[in-house]
């Protein structure tokens, strides 16, 4: 089966991106595909490379990392989100595609055709939110 | 003329208050385009949707949306860059006095 | 069809308003404390015929919710079960 | 082509959560696939007429509800046992809708592929 996953709540103030993260691993572990996860509102929060939780606590945007590195999970931005909080600086500018610095390893940025791709192509689409 | 208006970063206006057809020709001119009627055609275009629907389309809806009140042909990207090289939505809603799209920047 | 609810108050209720036979729901979160029915019963107190109540255990055990204490018709899933659960149904709704 | 349902049961005021939202709904339109537009509960609310959220200086954005149709939205969809509950009646609401009983959405809304709520 293939699923694609939506994150739309920031990391640490809910569950939501810790529920999505052992769902994940639950869902490879039984061989389905995880084909994108799309961050959407609050959820881009989850992709700040600057974001240092304290040492003795799990790493959520570390985590995210990982699972790109290790499954090949396509981990997306949602452009709009992200300027609208801030997360985008400006001398960045936009390169949609592109891997942003102020986003953690494995992020990369683009629009809602990407979430609507995801959604398409997958047989699942499951939301994680606040 | 282009001195005594507010713009953003991006050369937007801030205030749409200040816009007319000859400040969107002065914007234009300093982008180095020379506005025809095509050109009007979009931007009347765009000022009438967002008057109507206090709403920005993104690239994909934009086409559409002209496409629905304009006809296939000049909804398609080929003719609206042909228009507008940098950018249709960007510079469609640039001289319309409106704001920078979200994902334009 | 699969409701996942991961708050109990009016979320949920609004999920039990619209669930009909051969839905599913997966409380996770916050919602599994709907579970409990001692010494107060829930908003789940009134079974809907034919509707499968689940609750995700591992967010049972992250807040010390003993199963005794939960309403007998309520099954218990792991992140695996979960895992079959939206592969079993579609479509899936998230009621946040 | 899927079918896609998105549900908006709550106030599209007081958050962007609404607006983006919306703008999924367009997105998924302009992707070509089925949507359906599903009003339920208090969101049946946010479709009243006369909404001023421009006093806030909240942007308003039940005007675009009116451009569902140029990107081929045509199914909105409310819930009557919503509408009676909040004495609602379509006169007063901001756009023409299709209002169906619970029972009657819930059927069309089994068969759709995916499900959005926010």
């Amino acid at each position: 089966m293939k699923i694609s996953i939506q994150i739309n709540a920031s990391p640490y103030q809910y569950q939501a991106a810790d529920t999505a993260w052992h769902f994940i691993q639950a869902a490879i572990a039984k061989g389905h595909k995880v084909y994108r996860i799309f961050f959407y509102h609050d959820g881009v929060y989850n992709a700040y490379r600057d974001s240092r939780p304290p040492g003795d606590e799990r790493d959520i945007v570390k985590r995210w990392s990982g699972l790109q590195l290790e499954h090949d999970v396509d981990l997306v931005v949602c452009v709009s989100s992200a300027q609208r909080r801030g997360l985008l600086e400006q001398s960045v500018a936009l390169k949609v595609g592109g891997y942003e610095q102020a986003l953690s390893d494995g992020f990369r940025i683009a629009g809602l055709g990407l979430l609507m791709e995801a959604v398409i192509e997958s047989d699942r689409h499951i939301t994680f939110g606040a | 003329m282009l001195q005594q208006l507010e713009r953003d970063e991006y050369g937007f206006l801030r205030n749409r208050q200040q816009w007319n057809k000859a400040v969107a020709e002065a914007l234009a001119s300093e982008d180095g385009l020379a506005l025809t009627v095509s050109h009007w055609e979009i931007i009347d275009f765009m000022r009438a949707y967002y008057d109507e629907f206090n709403h920005q389309p993104n690239a994909r809806l934009f086409g559409q949306a002209i496409k629905k009140k304009l006809g296939a042909e000049k909804g398609a990207s080929i003719y609206l860059y042909q228009l507008f090289p940098d950018g249709p939505l960007k510079y469609a809603n640039k001289y319309a006095g409106l704001p920078i799209p979200p994902s334009c920047i | 069809m699969l409701y996942i609810v991961n708050k109990k108050g009016d979320v949920l209720r609004n999920c039990l308003d619209t669930v009909s036979t051969d839905d599913v729901i997966l409380l996770i979160e916050s919602a599994v404390y709907a579970a409990v029915n001692k010494p107060q019963p829930s908003v789940l107190s009134e079974r809907i015929s034919g509707v499968a109540i689940y609750a995700l255990l591992p967010d049972m055990r992250a807040r010390g919710i003993d199963v005794a204490r939960c309403y007998e018709y309520i099954q218990y899933v792991d992140y695996a079960g979960f895992v079959d659960l939206v592969e079993q149904n579609n479509p899936v709704r998230s009621c946040c | 082509m899927k079918t896609l349902f998105f549900i908006i049961n709550k106030s599209l005021q007081g958050n962007v959560c609404g607006q983006e939202f919306l703008d999924m709904a367009l997105m998924a339109a302009a992707f070509d696939q089925k949507v359906v537009l599903l009003f339920e509960g208090e969101g049946v609310n946010a479709l009243v007429k006369n909404q001023c959220p421009d006093g806030l200086q909240l942007k308003n954005i039940v005007p675009v509800l009116n451009a569902l149709p140029i990107y081929d939205i045509n199914d909105v969809l409310v819930e009557e046992e919503s509408m009676t509950m909040w004495g609602l009646v379509e006169e007063e609401l901001e756009i023409s809708v299709h209002a169906l009983s619970r029972r009657a959405i819930k059927d069309q809304l089994n068969l759709a592929d995916h499900v959005f709520s926010f």
